[in-house]
């Protein structure tokens, strides 16, 4: 009888392909992974599955008319992509904002925050637990909570994820009334779910042994490859662009940066879970000090030449759930831009999936990308 | 460890959240933004549409194409000879109904709106009349009237 | 901050030019390996811009210690390569790959030049101003 | 002669109960799982409870088409299936549903169990490595190496009530137990949860799922079967599981003794509380990695197993 034998490279090493439909891959994302064993010796990362050319798009449409394509990018957390455009254009064509769009900007943005570290938090211990055990059930209790936030969100702008809310100028939607309500029993609902998840799965020492001392990402590392946000503050940075660099009405609030020194993959799940308790804290505040008063300093979008930009280069970033959300505008004076350069924070954060896996084993590969909560849209763009 | 399982048991005598969908429906909000179309007719039932290509003009994706009338209709505007709006790229951002200076154009409240056939996606003028004959209750309440008016920096 | 720049100016023969440092491409491994020193060790982004004739390539460094942002840039003719920065950061690798992939612009002592958004076999180079759109993917299956 | 029909008619029996059993131990799961997860499980199939979902996925596993990859290895590919569901049924043979109904009254029925149990995994073994795929390989060798660490803890756990009982044979066991074995004051308690551990190891469930952790390896080396033959595996798995809580129902806790109720009753009463326990767990931990699942087995488990036979071999000798 022939025995048919795997092929492989060698007798020790194996190349294992990982993606672009693999369950643990989030998305489309594809690694050539050679094992020794359970040891990973060498990994071959591809993107660009769900490369859609944005990029080239921001030049053959105005702003108007960008704003929502680009909520298509990081799908999960529409408003932070819209967020830092709006600034950049407002800049560039010297617009300002009233101080209620400010403050729903800031509502939206950190409700979107908590729905999109919910996904994180959810799809991370999908990854640990497996579809079949422990972690489909903290999966769906993630998903039950932001689908409240999801619900509100369909009652304020009618659109649940792509929400296309920001304008330049303001805001397209004004809230609803019983929005302080909703929004209010949702947070208090909220904290006490918070709670449950940490005791779900912190007391655990299966999954304690799981995250600590994985994936390391010192410092240094991190900040060379670009690494920003959770991935960044789980390295022992307290980078914010929300206090680095006020944008909007952030210097309004009080709030902490949590951070944690180990750069692990426990830090990096730690620092999002405080990061929602944070944003609680920031959306309580807001909902108290919310003022009167228009939603939009210009007139409602009438064509899509409406807005006039000045010659000039701006770039301008905000804090979005996964790091430094950056929009890099060129414009010639014309009603389109010339060039816009998105700095889409994961295709960093994923960036240093080479370094950390090395050495790793094979079940650290779905902890680690998943600590690191790449969405694919951003990352390919 | 324990109070995993603790937790696990409180939530078996939780009540379930699910909505089984067909057989119960969710409350669909009154904004909601799905993206089906329909183009309103007055109380004379004479189409609203003055074919004054706005929409055209703004659609993000290119899905809208208006071709005026020669002529004027029995109340003295010009109307569409033909409208096309194709779904398939649709992305439901609502510039179209914002920027409708008549509420021609609107969005109907419809959940699981679907279709086998890909030529249903492209509404013509007699399909989106025939939405708003059928879906005359589900029109979201953001039209372009209400929507600019929310916009607009009172002075 | 501004004594940094004062000595950037003196050292490297940099130019300042509306937040921008315009600096000549022959010296971007020693103004590079000088600004880490000096604590811009966070590498925000590279980009590229296609004028009609010529590149302009963008670099954004952080300083998280003072809070401060840096961009300097460089012009890039036709044809031409730019040094590397992979040596000194280590995330130049990606950022790099994605200009080459977008724009064409090589990169001199690059450990690992292929495309990174677009399929291996792809022509042409899509954020150019000369690129068409409907150009068409010849492999597309 | 006539003990020899005795048990064919047992057997048949008891085998077409134990198939509806584990049909609906699926559906038992499902609606357990869901109502965790604040879902509702199962519902449209036999409305509003799911009754016939069971019936529906046996349906349509039965109608899917089959597709055997071009180039595994044929011959051991179609017999690995069998080789799981098989096993995982002989394991019945010697469970002994009440004092009078059991297929074969062996005197070593212990022992023959472990041995059948440790025959899965060589199904599973064969699956993997049949499938001539990488992932199924994975998976093979580390359901390999997870069933020579944990069948140690579970032989030794399970000996423990045998020393104490004088007995390998499950009549026996169960007559011997004045009390639950469970309420034996230490060495009860130490071994049953040994027990329980090794056995949700053995049985490749979560937290211990790591052949076939679906978020690492996809499906472990079910990869690349499909219609019946995946689900004689998943059957296999789930009359595995019955056969192990059957176990532990008579070793730990008294069988079929109860009042009232009839005997068999009692057992499967028993055994699928226990099951039920075990699902707990299964939808409320997280996976294990490999190595630490090894560690903790040669570690901790294996140390305290032997512990625990020495505990209880003072006490037989003392009493």
């Amino acid at each position: 009888m022939e025995i048919n034998r795997v092929e492989s490279n060698g007798f020790e090493e194996l190349w294992v392909n990982m993606g672009p439909q693999h369950p643990a891959s989030h998305g489309v994302f594809r690694m050539q992974i050679k094992v020794d064993g359970e040891v990973i010796k060498e990994v071959i990362p591809h993107i660009g599955y769900l490369h859609r050319g944005v990029e080239k798009l921001g030049e053959f449409l105005t702003p108007v008319q960008f704003l929502p394509v680009l909520d298509r990018n990081d799908y999960l957390s529409s408003v932070s992509n819209e967020f830092p455009f709006a600034l950049a254009i407002e800049k560039l064509a010297n617009i300002n904002v009233p101080e209620r769009a400010e403050y729903l900007r800031v509502i939206a943005a950190e409700l979107m925050r908590i729905s999109s570290h919910l996904v994180f938090f959810g799809t991370f211990c999908l990854d640990m637990g497996g579809a079949l055990g422990g972690g489909s059930t903290i999966f769906l209790y993630a998903f039950r909570e932001r689908e409240k936030i999801l619900d509100i969100f369909e009652k304020w702008t009618g659109s649940r994820m792509h929400l296309n809310l920001i304008t330049f100028g303001g805001v397209r939607y004004d809230i609803y009334p019983g929005f302080d309500k909703d929004l209010k029993d949702f947070l208090k609902d909220f904290e006490n779910k918070i709670k449950e998840y940490e005791d779900m799965i912190e007391n655990n020492p299966v999954f304690l042994a799981r995250t600590k001392k994985v994936g390391i990402l010192p410092k240094e590392i991190a900040m060379e490859y670009g690494c920003s946000g959770p991935v960044l503050r789980g390295s022992g940075v307290k980078f914010d662009l929300r206090k680095a660099k006020p944008y909007s009405v952030y210097n309004k609030f009080e709030f902490e940066i949590p951070s944690f020194p180990d750069g692990d993959v426990y830090s990096r799940y730690k620092v999002r879970i405080l990061e929602m308790k944070e944003s609680i804290k920031i959306l309580r505040q807001a909902i108290e000090g919310i003022p009167s008063g228009p939603i939009n300093s210009l007139m409602p979008v009438k064509v899509k030449t409406s807005i006039k930009l000045k010659e000039g280069e701006v770039y301008e970033a905000v804090e979005s759930p996964r790091g430094e959300n950056g929009v890099y505008i060129v414009s010639d004076g014309r009603f389109g831009l010339y060039r816009v350069k998105l700095r889409t924070p994961t295709f960093y954060n994923l960036s240093v999936i080479p370094y950390l896996l090395k050495g790793a084993l094979i079940a650290d590969v779905v902890a680690i990308l998943g600590s690191l909560d790449p969405v694919f849209g951003d990352v390919d763009r | 460890m324990v109070k995993a399982l603790y937790i696990t048991l409180k939530n078996l005598f939780r009540k379930p959240v699910t909505v089984m969908y067909p057989d119960k429906k969710r409350e669909i909000p009154n904004r909601m933004r799905s993206p089906l179309f329909a183009l309103t007719k007055d109380e004379d039932g004479v189409i609203k549409c003055i074919a004054c290509k706005l929409c055209e003009n703004i659609c993000p994706s290119n899905v809208i194409k208006v071709i005026p009338s020669k002529e004027k209709n029995e109340k003295g505007r010009p109307y569409p000879e033909e409208y096309e709006l194709n779904l398939s790229a649709c992305l439901a951002c609502e510039y179209c109904v914002q920027v409708c200076p008549n509420d021609a154009i609107v969005m109907i409240r419809i959940f699981g709106w679907a279709t086998k056939n890909k030529e249903d996606l492209i509404l013509r003028k007699e399909k989106l009349l025939e939405n708003y004959e059928k879906y005359k209750d589900l029109i979201s309440e953001c039209t372009g009237e209400f929507l600019r008016k929310m916009q607009t920096p009172r002075r | 901050m501004k004594e940094l720049i004062e000595e950037l100016k003196s050292k490297f023969k940099i130019e300042e030019k509306d937040n921008f440092l315009i600096f000549e491409k022959e010296k971007i491994k020693e103004i590079f390996k000088f600004l880490k020193e000096k604590g811009f060790n966070f590498l925000s982004f590279i980009t590229a811009i296609h004028y009609k004739d010529y590149f302009e390539a963008v670099y954004c460094l952080r300083n998280i210690n003072i809070n401060e942002i840096i961009f300097l840039k460089t012009k890039i003719n036709e044809n031409e390569e730019i040094e590397s920065l992979c040596e000194i950061y280590k995330g130049a690798n990606w950022m790099e790959r994605e200009i080459y992939d977008l724009f064409g612009i090589k990169f001199k002592n690059h450990p690992d030049l292929r495309r990174i958004l677009l399929p291996e076999d792809y022509e042409g180079h899509p954020l150019r101003k000369d690129f068409r759109i409907d150009t068409p993917y010849k492999n597309w299956r | 002669m006539n003990a020899l029909i005795n048990s064919l008619i047992y057997g048949i029996v008891i085998l077409l109960i134990v198939f509806t059993i584990v049909a609906y131990l699926t559906w038992i799961e499902r609606k357990f799982a869901g109502r965790m997860q604040s879902r509702i499980g199962p519902y449209y199939v036999g409305r509003p409870h799911g009754w016939l979902q069971p019936l529906a996925d046996v349906l349509k596993l039965i109608l899917k088409e089959e597709i055997t990859p071009k180039n595994v290895d044929k011959l051991i590919y179609n017999i690995a299936p069998f080789v799981v569901l098989i096993a995982s049924l002989l394991l019945f043979a010697v469970l002994p549903f009440s004092e009078k109904i059991i297929i074969s009254n062996s005197s070593i029925g212990v022992l023959i169990f472990l041995a059948i149990s440790s025959l899965i995994i060589i199904g599973g073994f064969m699956a993997g490595w049949a499938s001539n795929s990488k992932y199924p390989l994975i998976s093979a060798i580390r359901g390999g190496a997870q069933i020579v660490s944990y069948e140690i803890p579970l032989l030794f756990s399970i000996i423990v009530p045998c020393i104490i009982a004088g007995s390998l044979n499950p009549i026996e066991i169960v007559k011997a137990q004045k009390i639950w074995f469970i309420l034996y004051p230490v060495i009860g308690q130490i071994s049953f949860l040994i027990f329980l551990i090794s056995g949700l190891a053995e049985e490749n469930r979560t937290p211990f799922d790591i052949p076939e952790a679906e978020s690492e390896l996809v499906a472990g080396f079910t990869v690349e079967y499909s219609s019946m033959k995946f689900a004689m595996f998943y059957a296999g798995e789930y009359a595995h599981l019955l056969a192990l809580s059957g176990l532990g129902t008579i070793l730990f806790l008294g069988g079929w003794k109860g009042a009232f109720l009839p005997g068999s009753l009692w057992f499967a009463i028993k055994s699928i509380i226990l099951f039920l326990i075990l699902l707990w767990i299964r939808w409320s931990y997280l996976r294990v990695r490999i190595d630490q699942l090894l560690k903790f087995s040669w570690k901790f488990l294996f140390p305290i197993s032997v512990l625990n036979i020495l505990l209880a071999g003072l006490i037989v000798i003392l009493k």
